[in-house]
């Protein structure tokens, strides 16, 4: 079905990350409006198309379509929206919606070119995750790596342009794989289209095959931060102000994962993985993955970039979980990445608000942190035990599901990991709780030096919105933790979209 | 570690890399032999279809003229993150330029080039170029007066505000063009046909030209503004 | 003629090649730039034997031109960069 | 949600004793709650909430038939009896949350494990490994032999009504789940066998323990070997006998942990010796204690009576058993015995007690809710004792049972003589008064006694000790595993052209392998 409104998806956040600069110029305080002007309009599109689409959302019909100029799919760019990119564009939308709230909070200085990089962020991710067309996916994803690399550098700070520049290395390689993947693509079957490349690439030669799925793989992996190619993220993690840090790990590294399933299932399809042996493979490597980086986590002397090595750990698992290519797995996969982009981004949140007065993010810094905002502190100690894997909240629910399906995939080892991610993660948080309720005294000195040393916060610090942010995050993981059957249906109806290839491609190319 | 055991590591991996690409890239066929459905439709009838005469500007600008807003997004993306990173306060006088006849003669010679980067602009869907070259040319005229007559020339004549909106007009040019073409044709970046004349001429081709426009300025100003960022002074305490 | 565009071709590449190596291994980072400046029009002359102007331009005019001067101002930053 | 809700109460099955196991539960926790309104002083509405979720979780552990629920709320009472922990100290939040969470890992995998197998309900497991599995689980929950280290010092150093839900309740949600997934025709021989350790290892401990609430706890394992066992034997009687000790024990460790609470209060002082006079001082919370101590020692017309002899003659009949048997019941009462000798025999003057005992009540301070706590916890002891098939004939197996009273009358005259006979002649085990018990303590005795085997003197401290080793340790092992995959750039970037080689050339390797 022929929808405008998803284009407007891509092209509200496009038009006033365009607008802003030039507001800027006329006056700065309008600056505000017109990012809420944005968001609210972004909202209020999403709404709608759910309440004109309630129906076919819920019996996993839905499938809108939109061509670009005009132009019939195999000749020109389509948009496309499927249960799978409904649900991630949704819970995308919601969580880039806190983190811009909590940005007006939080951003002081140059503030218009934050918004402007933030808005891109959104007109990309959101692109990225409706098209249709492989040679736009790749500008959608060089858009992202180009505006977040920019918001690493955020802080202007040694350390923070030394994260950016190690992030751009690595992202920009695996865009440009990306690039030489979608060239070798057009190369072998002279088409761009996701649908008409999946229609045949089952004919081409198993050795082309490999090719391109190796050099795919290759720039996903290094995008999602798996094992071989985890270097550059923590390091970005710490060094970016909490907002940017919440995006990186909460939005993109979710998008990424999005990609990846665009990319493995409807693309290339899984059984041209299985029929390359690479599924083993891919498998113990996420696994690996998610084990180094708990076990690093245990060695940081560093709240965020703890977290940083956490998020490896629990994205090599939704990685392994994935790739058991069967429903269970997916739908442990996907209400984890739910799960997570929720947690991880309230745990930055959070640290971004508990972290204001300190000198630094170093573990011996953190002590009384905890007795000095406490409420806020008890909202972090939720969202962590939502991160282990406590009963009321939903990180319990996507633990279960993880697990029952490696169990019933019989991978015990891929159990192992999960059980072995959750004890550590209680070893290396209750640390951090620890020093946050240890009692503190400052002199006068220390506190001049935590006032001097935080030049990004501005005067007009809006106590209330970050916290309010941080209560919200924590209230979905709470709401969604104990009704996480609210996710069943959009959750199973993805699934169906993710297994069922063949109407995608008829959709697409008939439609 | 040991510096030649890791420049030896090094290497060897470079080889084992050039040897697996090699073995890979002796599977991909011969371009005779390819798949080319949908290059040969464009070549089929891309004139027809867009009335532009440079296909390469057809595909650019209509049959994918998303990507190219997302590729100018790209640089406005870039343009933002590198003012934001570089951003200082003041422009330094670090030299006044070169020699008086350096200066006459590129003040002679700045007319023509900018002539030539319109000319490029203008002739996207004609000739070879388009909107993304012109406006790098166009961008080289103001990095060469810096050169020429010092930093402080170019800043005085264009300041950065008014490179912003261009910029950003640019920008709302490529946009806007879309939105006009779901109001009159139905698809967003759909080639407006009632702009289009008679196949060869300057105004033919729809919004094309417009587009190259749109994307020529902003080009030009954002690379400008790149550059002029950079060599921009840094002060300590802007930390 | 076909000989002579395939011979010509190859020396292009080789000396693509050689300009690429040469970037890396120089210290010396204005000469790397040069190299760099180089292997854009050794580029664009290739792309202009395969007749696809519209790249060639756009080589030319970034490549070796644009780029360049971006280099060229970030290395004089670099080095008067301690002073002030 | 709706479904989720459906699902949940679809769940509940009141079959069995079940229904009986859960009732008794609320009743202790009611009873706790009574003892804890004087003893809670801070955040008193935070507490009484907490233990309203964990009275709501309890039900559904012991009533629910469904993995998830089960362990969702099994969580939830290790969520918020970890907190109600946090009224003593932060350490032991930590160590108790630590420990918690691992057992609960263990048991999620082994439940994910059977219904990954076919088991997709909560009922009997034929399953040897699977049983295993799941033992192990439990066992680091609820403190079966080899993981009950945790248990007495975590369950002696709490404040008095947490102890008493921990000891009294939260230990037997195992023993509860256990009874459902052991068929109830073979029963597990590995239960058996640590269930006979436990009954040993914590009587001995508990006769060496001169700290009234240390012993309680090591009581607590010891009297939890006798449900082990029973569970671990297998047969009706012996089930029934698990349940009605199940239910004899939650009433009199609740009692007794409540009564420590206020005789700790009343002396300042945990050690059994400085409770002199009590019975004159606290004359109502000296009987519960009497009471609940000869329930807990197995004494004829008490609770703990009938189900020690369940339990018995579930077993092969035999010398061998009832020489095994008796020797049981004497450890448990001499520990019993002992801790009332030295309350209420030495040194005390009897001879004008109704004049003293006028005299101390004068001077009486009510504590009401606590009277009225360990009241209806006496009461409890005393109604299993009496009615073993429950008030309604809850266990109509147990109606017309008989418990060969004469025989246990007989019986426990002897366990009285040769107890009485031991403690007297050893001067009633009069033991040096142990530092309070603490994990830290563990693992430095255990740290001594390696580095005492490579003849090196090192001096540990205490208090730090989990910071500085334990951590230490798991600290540099990642920060090795951390320092050698974190090389310089140049070999983390080497990564890549060699992942993609691997990626590449994939056919060729894999045919080789």
């Amino acid at each position: 079905m022929m929808e405008t409104r998803i284009i407007l998806l891509i092209i509200v956040p496009l038009g006033t990350a365009f607008i802003i600069p030039f507001i800027d110029l006329i006056n700065a305080k309008l600056r505000r409006f017109f990012v809420l002007l944005g968001i609210s309009i972004q909202i209020f599109n999403l709404t709608s198309i759910v309440v004109q689409y309630f129906d076919q959302i819920r019996d996993g019909s839905l499938f809108l379509q939109y061509h670009l100029g005009g132009w019939q799919p195999p000749f020109g760019i389509n948009l496309v929206m499927d249960n799978l990119s409904f649900l991630f564009i949704a819970i995308v939308t919601l969580s880039l919606l806190f983190i811009i709230i909590y940005s007006i909070g939080y951003v002081g200085h140059h503030e218009g070119k934050f918004y402007v990089l933030y808005f891109i962020i959104i007109a990309a991710s959101n692109g990225a995750m409706l098209t249709g067309d492989l040679f736009n996916m790749y500008v959608f994803i060089e858009l992202l790596t180009i505006a977040s690399g920019a918001l690493i550098a955020f802080q202007r700070s040694h350390p923070g342009s030394e994260a950016a520049i190690k992030y751009l290395f690595y992202n920009i390689i695996a865009g440009s794989l990306i690039f030489f993947g979608v060239l070798l693509t057009y190369f072998n079957l002279g088409t761009l289209t996701m649908a008409d490349v999946a229609n045949n690439f089952a004919a081409l030669e198993s050795g082309i095959q490999l090719f391109i799925t190796a050099i795919f793989l290759t720039a996903l992996l290094i995008k999602m931060g798996v094992f071989p190619f985890l270097f550059w993220l923590p390091k970005s993690y710490d060094s970016s102000p909490a907002p940017v840090t919440a995006v990186l790990s909460g939005v993109l590294s979710k998008i990424y994962l999005y990609l990846f399933i665009r990319l493995i299932w409807t693309v290339i399809g899984f059984e041209t993985i299985v029929a390359l042996n690479l599924n083993i493979l891919l498998i113990d490597i996420a696994l690996f993955s998610s084990f180094l980086g708990h076990v690093f986590a245990l060695q940081a002397n560093n709240i965020k970039r703890l977290l940083g090595y956490s998020s490896i750990g629990h994205i090599g698992m939704i990685f392994a979980v994935i790739m058991l290519n069967t429903e269970a797995g997916f739908y442990g996969g996907i209400l984890h990445i739910i799960a997570h982009m929720f947690m991880k981004a309230g745990l930055f949140v959070a640290c971004g608000y508990l972290l204001q007065y300190t000198v630094s993010n170093h573990y011996r810094d953190f002590k009384g942190v905890g007795l000095r905002d406490k409420p806020v502190f008890i909202a972090f100690i939720i969202l962590l035990l939502s991160m282990i894997g406590m009963p009321p909240l939903l990180g319990f629910a996507s633990k279960w599901f993880i697990l029952m399906a490696f169990l019933e995939a019989q991978s015990y080892f891929g159990a192992f990991i999960v059980i072995f991610g959750s004890l550590t993660a209680v070893i290396y948080y209750l640390r951090y709780i620890a020093k946050g309720f240890e009692e503190v005294r400052l002199s006068e000195d220390d506190l001049k030096m935590e006032v001097f040393n935080q030049p990004l916060l501005s005067v007009l610090y809006r106590e209330k919105i970050v916290t309010f942010i941080t209560y919200a995050y924590t209230a979905v993981i709470i709401i969604f933790g104990f009704g996480f059957r609210f996710l069943n249906i959009p959750l199973r109806m993805s699934i169906e979209s993710i297994m069922n290839v063949e109407r995608y491609i008829e959709l697409v190319l008939g439609g | 570690m040991h510096k030649y055991l890791k420049k030896t590591l090094v290497i060897s991996v470079f080889i084992l890399t050039a040897i697996a690409l090699y073995e890979n890239f002796l599977l991909v066929p011969e371009y005779t032999g390819l798949r080319t459905g949908v290059s040969d439709y464009i070549i089929s009838s891309g004139l027809s279809d867009t009335g532009s005469l440079n296909l390469i500007t057809a595909v650019l600008y209509d049959y994918r003229a998303f990507d190219s807003l997302g590729e100018s997004t790209v640089i406005f993306g870039a343009v933002s993150g590198i003012v934001l990173i570089l951003s200082r306060k003041m422009l330094p006088v670090s030299s006044r330029g070169l020699s008086f006849i350096v200066k006459r003669t590129f003040g002679l010679v700045t007319p023509f080039i900018a002539l030539f980067s319109l000319y490029v602009i203008t002739h996207g869907h004609l000739s070879p170029g388009g909107g993304f070259q012109g406006g790098v040319i166009l961008a080289v005229i103001s990095i060469i007066f810096s050169i020429v007559y010092g930093s402080a020339f170019d800043y005085r004549r264009y300041s950065p505000q008014v490179k912003t909106a261009m910029e950003t007009m640019g920008a709302f040019t490529f946009l806007g063009l879309g939105v006009v073409g779901i109001l009159m044709e139905g698809f967003f970046l759909k080639n407006l046909g009632f702009l289009t004349a008679r196949t060869g001429t300057l105004i033919s081709a729809g919004s094309i030209p417009y587009v190259n426009f749109g994307v020529g300025i902003k080009v030009g100003a954002g690379l400008a503004i790149i550059f002029y960022s950079m060599i921009q002074k840094t002060f300590k305490e802007d930390f | 003629m076909m000989t002579a565009t395939v011979v010509l071709e190859n020396l292009l590449l080789i000396f693509l090649v050689l300009c690429a190596v040469m970037s890396v291994r120089f210290e010396e980072e204005l000469i790397s730039i040069i190299f760099l400046s180089t292997f854009s029009i050794v580029l664009t002359a290739l792309y202009l034997l395969h007749r696809a102007a519209d790249v060639a331009l756009a080589e030319a005019v970034i490549g070796a031109g644009l780029s360049t001067a971006i280099f060229m101002s970030a290395i004089s930053q670099i080095r008067h960069g301690d002073s002030d | 949600m709706a479904l989720l809700w459906q699902q949940f109460l679809a769940s509940f099955s009141f079959e069995s004793y079940f229904p009986l196991l859960a009732e008794v539960g609320v009743i202790l926790t009611l009873i706790t709650a009574l003892a804890a309104w004087n003893y809670i002083k801070e955040y008193k509405f935070w507490y009484y909430i907490l233990t309203l979720i964990y009275l709501i979780s309890t039900v559904v552990v012991i009533l629910t038939t469904d993995w998830f629920f089960f362990l969702f709320a099994w969580e939830m009472v290790t969520l918020t009896t970890t907190f109600l922990l946090a009224w003593s100290s932060w350490k032991l939040v930590k160590q108790y949350f630590v420990i918690q969470f691992t057992g609960s890992s263990i048991l999620l995998f082994a439940a994910l494990a059977a219904n990954a197998l076919g088991y997709t309900e909560i009922a009997a497991i034929d399953s040897v490994l699977l049983q295993f599995v799941l033992i192990i689980g439990m066992a680091t929950k609820s403190g079966i032999f080899i993981f009950h280290f945790w248990l007495p010092p975590i369950h002696s150093e709490a404040p008095s009504p947490v102890s008493a839900i921990l000891s009294g309740w939260v230990v037997k949600l195992g023993y509860i789940f256990l009874l459902k997934i052991i068929p109830i025709e073979s029963g597990n021989t590995m239960l058996y066998l640590l269930g006979i350790a436990m009954v040993v290892y914590g009587g001995w401990q508990a006769v060496r323990s001169a700290d009234l609430k240390i012993m309680l706890a090591y009581s607590t394992v010891s009297q939890l070997g006798f449900i082990a066992l029973a569970i671990g034997t297998g047969g009706e009687l012996a089930f029934l006998g698990a349940v009605l000790f199940i239910i004899a024990h939650g009433f009199a460790k609740t009692t007794l942990f409540i009564t420590s609470g206020i005789l700790q209060r009343e002396y300042g002082s945990r050690v059994v010796y400085d409770f002199k006079g009590a019975i004159f001082k606290r004359p109502l919370t000296s009987l519960a204690v009497i009471i609940s101590f000869l329930s807990l020692a197995g004494l004829v017309f008490s609770a703990g009576y009938n189900a020690k002899y369940l339990i018995s003659s579930a077993q092969l009949p035999g010398l061998l058993t009832k020489v095994v048997f008796f020797g049981f019941a004497l450890i448990s009462a001499i520990y019993s015995l002992r801790i009332l000798y030295w309350i209420f025999i030495v040194d005390e003057d009897y001879s004008n007690f109704a004049d003293k005992l006028k005299k101390a009540l004068n001077s009486y301070q009510i504590y009401s809710t606590d009277i009225l706590a360990i009241l209806f916890g006496t009461l409890g002891v005393l109604i299993v004792a009496f009615w073993p098939e429950m008030p309604g004939d809850m266990l109509e197996y147990l109606v017309d049972y008989d418990f060969n009273i004469i025989a246990g009358v007989r019986d426990s005259i002897i366990y009285i003589l040769l107890a009485v006979y031991l403690i007297h002649n050893n001067a009633g085990f009069k033991v040096k008064v142990r530092d309070h018990l603490s994990l830290e303590r563990y693992l430095r005795s255990a740290l001594d006694f390696i580095f005492s085997m490579s003849r090196k003197n090192v001096k540990f401290d205490t208090d730090k000790i989990f910071e500085t080793v334990f951590y230490n340790t798991i600290f540099n092992t990642s920060k090795k595993i951390h320092d050698f995959f974190y090389q310089d750039l140049t070999i983390q970037l080497l990564w890549i052209p060699v992942f993609l080689s691997i990626l590449l050339l994939w056919q060729q390797i894999y045919s080789y392998f």
